[in-house]
């Protein structure tokens, strides 16, 4: 399975990019990572560019929000209908509650996602979704 | 005209801002009131300054968490940019404050300096009279410090290293140095007027698991080429290591070795600062045990003889903080210092010694190199990885060195990479850590990270 | 039968209580689970044990705060008992235990153990298998103690002289030193059936202004008095006193005492621990401030090295805490704990210097008394002003020594009355003292009580 | 004007005692410290013995309730109309509100109820009721 992932936006926050790369190659993921600083268009790019399986997005600087809007439209685009997105992290500026968050950036066109939560239980759910998906 | 000056007429005429009036920014700054200068408040002040972090999108909101901060006795009031701004991109910065003015949210985790501008600013920095920080974390500063300064913001925190290896992922490292060296020359010219500004560097740098000699060359250099072009009052810092002991060593260490460096340089005649960071890494995400760290970061600095101590909140794992619990961190701290006495004086010589030697190795290898300036005797430094920290998103670092906590969770160097440490300053560090059985150095890289959840 | 057993038959004769099976409760004692001696778990475990305070008048809110201290992971469970038992008044205990059921009310600020009697109150200690330590301040605790160590109580606090010179008005000195040899005695005899019984002295006194080197005379001297019985396991305590050095220095000192002490005098095979509590004087009224207060003592006990810290809330200025309040200081105190790493060694040579001669030169006084056991000279001792607390309510307490905090604020002896000192230790105090212009010693001591507000 | 003071049943905290005796002197009372560990049977033949025109009853460890129930009996046994009656310090065991506190003393007879409050604020409302008084 194929993953792109990323920092999305202007937000420069490493560590746990560094994290996710490690524990997505651990669960046997080949993983493409963009890094920090990465622009919506940039993903939706590699997806394609790798025929990925998933984008997994990760936000911490409470930027997502704004970024992430236009994935709808985006989507409509290309035919990605085979590619599970993803998004975790720190989802809004602000300390705002995960009922609030989850359908907004669902209805952005998120299939997954998880705020402020672990990245092992993230990941599971990942994989389950993935296997239900098979 | 000089040459600096046509080059910041350029700099500010720039689409997101109003005209700049440069005449009227120097008679602003000649005639403003000593309470906006920290350099002042350093001079006259026996005690720790407290500054909190802060920036909300819209002016009003910032007015108001400035009432906050004040109501708390605060004695340093931050600007925090957003991350917009900081990497230049006003127009999302733009387009964020409208949504965030129109409905009343926060569409930006910081200040968007620029698009206010300084005539905006300035009312609220007078207002408070109270010393102002910029907090940005921006590689190219030049617009947003005119800004600032033209503000009555006369702390102006960053540099070419700290504010690229950390902040950015691909921006060039030798613009940065050149980008710098005008905020520095700006922030020297305005000193002249006046009481001086004060420029600070940021030791955290990411935040994590950072060895201390790393941190403090860092530091050093970024002061020197500060001192280089004509600032007069400087603040170095680190942040919270995790190990009382070792920040106690990091602070013994850098004050010393920043006199010294900016006295051999012949800058005899700078003040130089010690700022000290509260935890900058993973907070917890229970908001009691995150005052509880919060307390302790006050404590250690406290006990390691800081200038400044720039806070937290027990928000920090959720979320930009509210106003509320920001000012109550701030009152928080305030009646720790005040209340906390009978400091005792906390020396380690063999650890002292070591970490002036891992230093001045670095320095000396630095300052070896054979470019003709210091800048570029850095930005090679750099290159080589003679300079090399651990998770900086930005390609040019060599992320190579590795570092892991030792038992009394003091942070060692495991890889040097290519640091030109000597076999025996090395192994000092080396030969502390232990890895548990069956333990890989990433399970303790991911263990170490998490040391205060 | 020994003199010892017939008067214990005497004691626990009491109206307010049933029937006493002593050989019943030597069998339990000889068979109880290794879990509840704390002197165990002191020899077993590395890290500071934390215990907090508490105790609520009925069974069940005790149950239950239990619980929710266990849910902190609390390492030694306290039993604090009421003020009336402590005045051995039962009668007024159990009126206020009846009303306290009946209306679902804390009429009384502790647990009455006594009225509760040891086979009630021994279920809930053996079902939560966590050591538990008796607080009291009794003079005449004889019943009490036989009941606590009936019920499982392996930690008995107090002795003749902090359990009398702050807590009580004119209860007679010497039955008080005659009653506690009965309660040593007892904890002696236990001690040889299972682990040892500990015995814990009272260090913080009336809490306010006590100078270092009387709080730790007294320490030793009841040390000395209840090893002389043939307690094998004993804890020396002293309260935060404000200065953070003084609190090094008074570590260091009575750590080194103790152990010398207790060797002179042939009890080499005693262990001695060394109980930390947090701030023991009057507390803000601000809960946040209560909470940076408590955190830092935390970090000055980690600092100091001691082996088992007693912690207070935030609710402490307002009145006894809820158990919620309490629980959450005890996963606040062990949070900190955990995550405090890298240790410093504090020393201050020339104030441990003074302050163990101080001690030395008032402890050479009591053994120079030429009574003819230990417990008479100290009994002299106090009678003729050689140990004098400040802020005692007791008449025999000469109340001629006044203390006063230096600029670091250190607690000094201003006034040393009677007070066996050479005039270079007591100079050594005295001179860092500095009142302000006009300043009355009255004032400064107001002052002074206040100083964490 | 004579002031007969201490603290009220088994209580033993005497540093605020000790403050109150000190004020009560500098503002000019003549004051009968009877110190910690008081009972109200002995403050009232204090206050007869002296022929104070105040008592002044402090309670710091929460016991005052249970002592000052029968405050009331006492008085009816005795002409102390001239007598003003105070308490202050921290009256109940646990954090009680002042609100609910103030009426409950003053039922048993106190005209004078100060909880958790300064006592200098409380010693000039005490001199200001007995300036309305004379
Ligand atoms: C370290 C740090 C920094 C370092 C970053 C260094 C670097 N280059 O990485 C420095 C000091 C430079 C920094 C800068 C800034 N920071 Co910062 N920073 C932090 C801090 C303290 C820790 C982040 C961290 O490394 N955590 C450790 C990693 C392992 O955990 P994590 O990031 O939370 O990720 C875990 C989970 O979120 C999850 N996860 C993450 N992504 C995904 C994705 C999926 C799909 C799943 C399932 C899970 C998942 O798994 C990870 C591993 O457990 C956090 C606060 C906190 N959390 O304690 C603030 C924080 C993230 N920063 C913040 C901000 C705002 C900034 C700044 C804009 C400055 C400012 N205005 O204060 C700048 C950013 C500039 C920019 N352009 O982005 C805010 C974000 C605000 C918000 N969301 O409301 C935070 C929350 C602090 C705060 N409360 O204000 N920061
Ligand atoms: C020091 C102290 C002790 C010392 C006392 C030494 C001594 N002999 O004096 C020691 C350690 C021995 C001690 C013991 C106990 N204590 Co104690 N102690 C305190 C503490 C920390 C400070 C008290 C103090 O000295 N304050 C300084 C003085 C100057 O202030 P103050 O007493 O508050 O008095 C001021 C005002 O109240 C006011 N005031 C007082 N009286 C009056 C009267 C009038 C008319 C007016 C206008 C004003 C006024 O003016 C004073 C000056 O500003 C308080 C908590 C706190 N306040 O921080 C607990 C506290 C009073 N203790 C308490 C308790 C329960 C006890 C014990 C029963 C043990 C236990 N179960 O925990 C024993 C008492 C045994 C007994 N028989 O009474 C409780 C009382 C509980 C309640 N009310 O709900 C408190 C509140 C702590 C708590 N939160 O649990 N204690």
């Amino acid at each position: 399975m194929k993953v792109v992932t990323g920092v999305v936006g202007n937000d420069i926050h490493v560590v746990a990019n560094r994290l996710i790369d490690i524990s997505l190659q651990e669960r046997g993921f080949t993983v493409f990572n963009l890094g920090v600083n990465t622009y919506l268009e940039e993903f939706i790019d590699a997806v394609i560019e790798t025929d990925a399986d998933v984008l997994l997005v990760s936000s911490l600087n409470g930027e997502a929000e704004g970024w992430c809007r236009d994935l709808g439209i985006l989507k409509s685009k290309f035919d990605l209908s085979g590619v599970v997105f993803m998004i975790g992290g720190n989802l809004s500026v602000g300390e705002v509650s995960t009922e609030e968050i989850i359908p907004k950036f669902q209805n952005y066109g998120f299939d997954l996602v998880s705020h402020q939560s672990d990245l092992n239980e993230g990941l599971d759910e990942l994989e389950a979704l993935l296997k239900e998906r098979l | 005209m000089s040459l600096l000056q046509r080059e910041r007429e350029i700099i500010v005429a720039n689409e997101y801002i109003d005209n700049f009036d440069f005449d009227e920014v120097k008679e602003f700054i000649t005639n403003a009131s000593k309470n906006l200068f920290i350099s002042h408040k350093f001079k006259n002040s026996d005690n720790i300054l407290v500054q909190p972090r802060g920036g909300f999108p819209t002016y009003d909101k910032v007015f108001e968490l400035y009432g906050e901060f004040k109501a708390s006795n605060v004695d340093v009031l931050p600007l925090t940019i957003d991350s917009n701004t900081r990497l230049n991109d006003y127009a999302m910065a733009k387009k964020m404050l409208a949504l965030s003015e129109e409905n009343d949210t926060n569409m930006l985790n910081g200040y968007p300096l620029v698009n206010h501008g300084y005539r905006t600013t300035r009312k609220m920095m007078v207002h408070y009279d109270t010393p102002i920080s910029l907090r940005h974390g921006t590689p190219d500063a030049r617009l947003l410090i005119e800004t600032a300064l033209a503000s009555g913001i006369f702390e102006i925190e960053g540099g070419p290293i700290t504010y690229l290896l950390p902040y950015s992922k691909n921006f060039p490292l030798d613009k940065a140095f050149l980008y710098w060296k005008y905020v520095e020359r700006v922030c020297a010219e305005y000193s002249k007027l006046n009481e001086p500004i004060n420029r600070e560097s940021f030791g955290p740098l990411s935040a994590t698991l950072q060895a201390p000699a790393i941190v403090i060359v860092i530091q050093l250099l970024e002061m020197l080429l500060s001192l280089e072009e004509g600032v007069k009052s400087f603040s170095v810092s680190f942040s919270q290591t995790g190990s009382m002991n070792q920040d106690a060593v990091s602070s013994n260490v850098i004050k010393k070795l920043a006199r010294k460096y900016a006295d051999k340089f012949g800058h005899t005649d700078a003040v130089i600062n010690l700022v000290y960071h509260q935890w900058m890494g993973a907070f917890p995400y229970n908001k009691n045990s995150s005052d509880a760290l919060i307390n302790t970061s006050t404590v250690i600095a406290a006990i390691v003889g800081a200038n400044k101590i720039i806070t937290k909140t027990r928000d920090e794992a959720f979320g930009l903080p509210t106003k509320e619990s920001n000012a109550q961190a701030v009152a928080n701290v305030k009646y720790t210092l005040n209340m906390l006495k009978g400091l005792p004086k906390i020396h380690d010589e063999e650890e002292e010694e070591n970490l002036t030697l891992q230093v001045d190795e670095i320095l000396e290898a630095v300052f070896n190199d054979n470019a003709d300036t210091l800048w570029r005797k850095v930005f090679n430094s750099i290159k080589k990885g003679y300079i090399d920290i651990p998770f900086s998103p930005h390609i040019i670092n060599h992320n190579e060195v590795i570092t892991v906590r030792d038992p009394q969770s003091n942070i060692r160097i495991y890889n040097k990479g290519n640091l030109p440490l000597s076999e025996k300053s090395f192994a000092f560090d080396r030969d502390k850590i232990r890895l548990g059985e069956n333990e890989s150095v990433v399970q303790k890289i991911i263990q170490d990270i998490g040391v205060m959840l």
